[in-house]
């Protein structure tokens, strides 16, 4: 059940998530435009800007929940216009949420689970009528299968359970193995977000603001686990982040939005000293907003 | 462990239990036994009426449950599968009636005959729980709701505008193959069915999509795919519910299936509590055998005078009010999303440790 | 020709009721997101009680102008009162839990006014449909050839006191203080609570206006059909649940054009086509609507903020 | 939480009265007189086949949508058994009628006759009005060899259930045949429309023999539009019909749809005479109808006129016991049933089924007040129609056809 998700064609660039010229538009309203961005392993990435400049649409373009007006997204080198997003995760890519959005009432393992289990199955989009049938077929022996408990079954169940109690581990959560997602704590939810997003076996993970409400201590911890999380699970990750401070320590190359136009981009040094940067955040309600963010 | 089905128990959870739940609980599970027993022990033609019309609504409930409770998802016309169900099957019954397997005995030949025409009512209904699946492709909530009633009635009016089906009048004469056996036998399938389903990974698929839908697709979850799956495998269940009520009930008739029907499947499953299969099992038998207690009730009270000839009137209403009564002293549903052992009191014999 | 134009009256007709109907559920699922079940039997219970009132003035006092406000009056206002008790023992204690809760004790008070009031003991009617009196008297405004289009006036009458209706319920939402409360409570209970909404009151305002809005379209209703049963408010509010839905639930426009619709369509199918699908056809062009626009004709299907 | 524990000890009081029933049955569920017979009004001492009383069972609609009618079964019934039991009862012994409501659902007919037959041990049973109804008891009866008998189920499938199901009125055909008969001889009608009740299967019976005869007549059916049991709007269909430009419009329906019909018709310029069946026999009719459905003939059982000694002293008795209310077919019908099935009971040897099965199959020219009843070898009372005018509020004798 956990065959490989189509390999990137050769030829691409490395590119594990490409987005070029993306747009979006809401009737009138302009949310993002002309959005480049391109993640390849071992990338590091920030995605920053002030509140409404556009980043969480930018994240939701990238997996698929909304579809870009102009542009086009690319995830290993497929073209995922029109896709849903858990086609799009099944090539690669995982997020967490801004506003954690954990399935609360069940427990942290099965969260975990929950995602392990989702790979596996090549999406029909890719395939033509015949490989589709064959899917669905096979999505109802699956379900005969988990009904009269074969050994295969079982055996699946038990990787399941070992691989998400792993990843558990990873992310210092085994003792909360058993409880209810919604009884943990704040900064514990969010870690458990990313095991979740990690259950998937992505390529490259998108996370949302993972420090937001966190002091000062969990984020320095939250940047190392970061880092070793990339070099660990050989991940592309793009973070979305309010704190200045946390993406200049750990990403490599930022890019900054404003009013859904990139208005820089480059290693952090070049971005902080960026005169639109500064205004962006200065001059219009930055510190007002952050004040009341999260 | 909040998932029913999903394996574990340990005493921390016990200890969560609603104290005045556990207290109650051998009251819900005696009361039925009470009643049952006492009618089982003259095995009588009515022991085995209540039992089948108990044993069909357990299905019907335990099957809305995979949808209305495991995936969050909201369908109010499950009469309009279990019409399909009872009407295909009564059908079927009805055209092979004459025929006999040779190399059988009457009796399991009309048995194997019987399981075909049940099998033939599910599948029926299978197909038609796949093509109202199908607009939950763009629909959410209320609206899904309102399509699967909107179904349910449309059911209906095709039934009693047919004329193989017996029009208003409805179908009679179909054989009476039912026997409390063959109904408790679908009523374990059903029930071990949604367990192993709760159990697996699948439902664990389920109860990410009622818990949080835009983060299950995000995680990869065939969130549609697995709204029709649900659809699918629930509405089997109630199509062979609708089969079995066909072949113990002497005549079926539109009139059985409205969305009055449907309604009373979901109380059931609210009752019992969300997403909990053995709250909905208790639920149905308590609801199936409490118009019938308030019958004898009003029975024994109504001696004499005007009131006495109204007494069996007087039951819906009380029904009713009932109702309200319940979901007011315990909104959850009886057990929430929790099963009968994670709430039985310590006394009892417990589920042990795992599962998988 | 003639006969288009009369099915067109004849739908109109139709169809302004069920939107009176149809915005009470509306409503109501604008401020609680609560398919309040038991609103067609709140109408029907408001049509009993203007058929008491009805009685009381006696013949000659019925037909006169005051005799028909008095009657509306007292059904309004006596609906008011009892959707207020509804909302306050039966909705209001399960504000903040699953929706669904809300949902089943909504069909508990249905099961038990439509079946209580086929109940024949101390006031209650028993089963029977009666014959609501003729508090308009009927007689025919508008003939077109050889009666071959009759508009009565009842149906003019009744199509005024629904327009004026709905035009006092625009009014009342979208120019009055309480409008404002309301469309906040319905954009966030939560939110408007913390802006000092007084959320409890408004949503029990919205509950007493729908269901004095059921009382005069039960009203209304039970005029140009004349009867009164206790099973009708099964029977006209699925339907009007239809036509709000159609319109997009929670959109108060929306509401009266599904009626209107819903109206012209069901009228069509009976005197075109077979009667018999009638239902079928409502409830097929209801599925066809959603499929079309999944938030029904005016409504917005909420984009989830990820 | 913790309120839900007195909540549940309630609910099991209720259902561990299910339990107690048993042991503690009563007699009093259905219209055993008070007043006049306090001997069975002592409540809940008797066994149902006890020593003292002879259990009788009934099953109507006291809900639902046919709720009206089987309300009007019972007072019938009940005042059969009363005046019985003034009389002396039966055998020296009480009559109790023992009513179940089944919701206007055929499933709780069966339901409920089930536990007529089990747990409270009837002799014999008494219902439905609507067909389905009728059908499913009659299938439960006949298992069981308890006897049975419809007083207004008009679908003939129902008595062909077997031998222990009876009837005490006349079958859809045979009214189909009499209006139609009527609508062509004496009215001298050329062009009919129909306007059928898509929900009753005793509407479309009627509706396919009217037909039929009415073109066998040499009459033309101009149009057949339908509506279900419960709508309250048929302008439309009335609308259609009305193009067709019709002498006359069949209407087999109930009368609470039909009064509602009527107005419409008159309101929509339809002024021809309407025609029905035995549905419509109700004051309800003239109630709902008014001055719109004057003029119009339905086809009965019995005229509420008839000189006859007994149908006065019937009517009398019944308005007496309900308030005044005027017993219509169903309730007449109801009392007929009952008395038949009570002079069976006085024939019959014992109160076994086959005894009493026996004792009811022999009945002949027995005076009811809706005709006299003979009941022929499949158990169908052979009875004559009588055709009936709507005038001045009330329904008029026109004629009699005979089979």
């Amino acid at each position: 059940m956990s065959a490989a998700v189509t390999p990137a064609p050769p030829g691409s660039g490395g590119a594990l998530l490409e987005a070029s010229g993306v747009s979006i538009r809401f009737g009138g309203l302009k949310a993002l435009t002309d959005f480049n961005l391109s993640v390849r392993q071992g990338d590091l990435l920030g995605l920053i800007g002030p509140n409404g400049a556009g980043k969480s649409t930018a994240f939701n373009v990238l997996t698929g929940v909304y579809q870009p007006t102009e542009g086009e997204v690319r995830v290993a080198g497929q073209r995922v216009n029109g896709w849903v997003p858990h086609q799009i995760n099944h090539l690669g890519l995982a997020r967490t949420f801004q506003n954690i959005r954990l399935f609360r009432a069940l427990t942290a393992l099965d969260n975990v689970k929950v995602a392990c289990r989702a790979q596996g199955a090549l999406h029909p989009v890719v395939m033509g009528p015949l490989a589709k049938a064959g899917t669905a077929m096979r999505n109802y022996r699956d379900w005969w299968r988990a009904l009269l408990l074969t050994p295969g079954f079982q055996a699946e169940e038990r990787e399941l359970t070992r691989q998400a109690e792993r990843l558990l581990e990873v992310m210092g959560l085994s003792h909360r193995r058993d409880e209810e997602a919604k009884n943990l704590p704040y900064g514990e939810q969010r870690r458990l977000e990313i095991a979740r997003a990690l259950g998937t076996r992505p390529k490259v993970l998108l996370l949302d603001e993972p420090a937001a409400g966190m002091n000062t201590r969990e984020k320095a911890d939250l940047m190392v686990l970061i880092r070793r999380l990339r070099d660990e699970f050989s991940l592309g990750v793009l973070v979305i982040e309010h704190d200045m401070k946390l993406v200049m320590g750990i990403c490599e190359r930022i890019t900054v939005l404003d009013h859904g136009e990139t208005i820089a981009r480059g290693a952090p040094a070049e971005v902080r000293s960026d005169r639109k940067v500064i205004e962006a955040y200065l001059g219009d309600s930055y510190l007002e907003s952050h004040g009341g963010a999260a | 462990m909040a998932v029913p089905g999903a394996t574990t128990l340990s005493d921390e959870t016990a200890g969560r239990v609603p104290p005045a739940l556990r207290g109650i609980l051998p009251v819900l599970i005696a009361v039925p036994v009470v009643v049952l027993a006492d009618v089982l022990l003259n095995t009588s033609p009515f022991a085995t009426y209540l039992l089948s019309v108990v044993g069909v609504n357990i299905i019907l409930a335990v099957s809305l449950n995979i949808v209305n409770g495991m995936t969050g998802q909201f369908s109010i016309g499950h009469a309009g599968f279990m019409a399909v169900g009872a009407y295909i099957a009564g059908v079927t019954s009805l055209e092979l009636k004459e025929v006999a397997l040779s190399f059988l005995p009457v009796a399991a030949s009309d048995q194997v005959l019987f399981t075909v025409a049940l099998l033939a009512g599910g599948v029926a209904a299978a197909l038609c729980g796949f093509l109202v699946g199908l607009p939950s492709l763009r629909l959410r909530g209320d609206y899904l709701a309102i399509v699967t009633l909107g179904f349910g009635e449309i059911i209906r009016v095709v039934v009693q505008n047919t004329e193989a089906f017996g029009r208003a009048l409805g179908l009679s004469g179909i054989p009476q193959y039912s026997s409390v056996a063959m109904v408790y036998f679908w009523v374990f399938l059903v029930v071990l069915v949604a367990r192993r389903i709760a159990g697996s990974s699948h439902g664990r698929s389920l109860w990410a999509i009622r818990e949080d839908e835009v983060a299950a697709e995000a995680m990869g979850v065939d969130t549609t795919g697995y709204k029709v799956r649900a659809f699918v495998i629930s509405s089997f269940f109630a199509g062979i519910a609708g089969g079995l009520f066909a072949h113990f009930v002497p005549i079926i008739n539109p009139g059985s299936f409205t969305f009055v029907k449907s309604m009373e499947i979901v109380v059931m499953v609210v009752l019992g509590g969300l997403g909990s299969s053995t709250g909905a099992i208790v639920a149905a038998i308590f609801l199936t055998l409490l118009p019938e207690g308030l019958r004898s009730l009003f029975g024994a009270l109504g001696a004499g005078g005007s009131l006495a000839q109204k007494v069996d009137q007087i039951r819906m209403p009380v029904y009713g009010i009932l109702l309200v009564v319940l979901m007011l002293a315990r909104p959850q549903g009886l057990f929430g999303t929790k099963e009968l052992w994670d709430v039985l009191p310590r006394w009892l014999p417990r589920k042990k440790k795992g599962m998988s | 020709m003639s006969q288009l134009l009369q099915h067109l009256i004849n739908g109109l007709a139709a169809g302004t009721i069920y939107a009176l109907v149809a915005l009470g559920y509306t409503m109501v699922y604008g401020v609680l997101k609560l398919i309040n079940f038991a609103h067609g039997d709140v109408m029907m219970v408001g049509v009993y009680m203007g058929y008491a009132t009805a009685f009381a003035l006696g013949r000659q006092a019925q037909r006169s102008l005051w005799g028909v406000v008095v009657i509306f009056a007292v059904a309004m206002v006596g609906c008011a009162l009892l959707g207020f008790l509804i909302e306050r023992f039966a909705y209001r204690p399960l504000r903040e839990k699953p929706r669904l809760t809300a949902l089943i004790t909504a069909i508990g008070i249905s099961f038990a006014l439509s079946y209580g009031f086929q109940l024949d003991v101390g006031f209650l009617p028993g089963a029977s449909p009666r014959a609501f009196p003729e508090v308009i008297v009927p007689s025919e405004w508008f003939i077109v050839g050889d009666r071959d289009v009759v508009v009565w006036n009842w149906q003019v009458i009744s199509f005024l006191i629904a327009v004026g209706l709905m035009a006092a319920l625009q009014f009342l939402v979208y120019r009055t203080r309480f409008g404002k409360a309301m469309r906040a409570v319905s954009f966030d209970h939560r939110t408007a609570a913390l802006m000092g909404i007084p959320t409890d009151r408004i949503i029990a305002l919205t509950f007493m206006l729908s269901s004095a809005l059921a009382a005069g379209a039960g009203l209304l209703y039970a005029i140009k059909d004349t009867s009164v049963s206790p099973l009708m408010g099964l029977y006209v509010g699925l339907k009007a649940f239809v036509a709000a839905v159609i319109g997009g639930i929670g959109n108060v426009p929306g509401a009266v054009v599904g009626a209107l619709l819903l109206g012209l369509v069901e009228e069509f199918v009976v005197g075109y086509a077979a009667s018999t699908w009638r239902d079928a056809v409502a409830f097929g062009f209801l599925i066809l609507v959603l499929l079309v626009k999944p938030g029904g004709l005016f409504g917005r299907v909420a984009a989830e903020k990820v | 939480m913790r309120r839900l524990a007195p909540m549940l000890l309630a609910a099991l009081a209720v259902l561990a009265a299910a339990c107690e029933k048993k042991t503690q049955p009563t007699g009093e569920a259905g219209g055993a007189p008070s007043a006049q017979a306090p001997a069975t009004a002592q409540g809940g001492g008797a066994p149902p086949a006890g020593d003292d009383v002879i259990v009788l069972g009934e099953v109507g609609a006291l809900t639902g949508g046919q709720a009206t009618f089987g309300i009007s079964t019972r007072n019938g019934i009940a005042l059969a058994v009363k005046e019985a039991n003034a009389a002396g009862g039966v055998k020296g012994k009480k009559l109790v009628v023992r009513v179940y409501d089944d919701q206007s659902k055929p499933e709780e007919a069966a339901q409920a006759v089930t536990r007529l037959i089990t747990q409270d041990k009837v002799v014999l049973i008494l219902g439905e009005v609507a067909s389905s109804s009728s059908l499913a008891m009659a299938e439960k009866a006949q298992a069981a060899g308890v006897p049975m008998i419809t007083p207004s189920s008009t679908n003939p499938s129902v008595t062909e259930k077997g031998e222990n199901i009876f009837r005490v009125c006349f079958i859809d055909p045979f009214q189909g045949f009499v209006m139609a008969k009527f609508a062509r001889e004496n009215l001298k009608l050329n062009k009919v429309a129909v306007l059928q009740d898509n929900k009753s299967a005793y509407s479309i019976g009627l509706t396919e023999v009217f037909r039929q005869k009415f073109a066998e007549l040499g009459g033309k059916i101009t149009a057949t539009e339908s509506y279900s049991q419960g709508d309250t709007d048929y302008r439309a269909q009335l609308t259609a019909i009305k193009k067709t430009q019709p002498e006359g419009i069949y209407v087999p329906g109930y009368y609470s749809e039909v009064g509602i019909i009527a107005r419409q018709a008159r309101e929509l310029g339809l002024k021809v005479p309407l025609m029905g069946g035995d549905g419509w026999d109700s004051e309800k009719l003239f109630e709902l109808g008014g001055s719109a459905i004057e003029g119009s003939y339905f086809s009965n059982h019995y005229s509420p006129d008839n000189p006859d000694e007994r149908v006065k002293k019937f009517i009398a008795d019944y308005k007496a016991d309900n308030n005044g209310a005027v017993p219509d077919a169903l309730a007449a019908l109801g009392y007929d049933a009952a008395r038949v099935a009570i002079e069976a009971l006085k024939k019959a040897p014992d109160t076994s089924g086959p005894a009493v099965r026996a004792a009811i199959a022999q009945t002949k020219d027995f005076p009811g007040v809706a005709g006299n009843i003979t009941l022929d070898a499949k158990r169908n009372a052979v009875k004559s129609a009588v055709v009936l005018k709507v005038q001045d509020g009330k329904s008029t004798y026109v004629t009699t056809i005979s089979p």
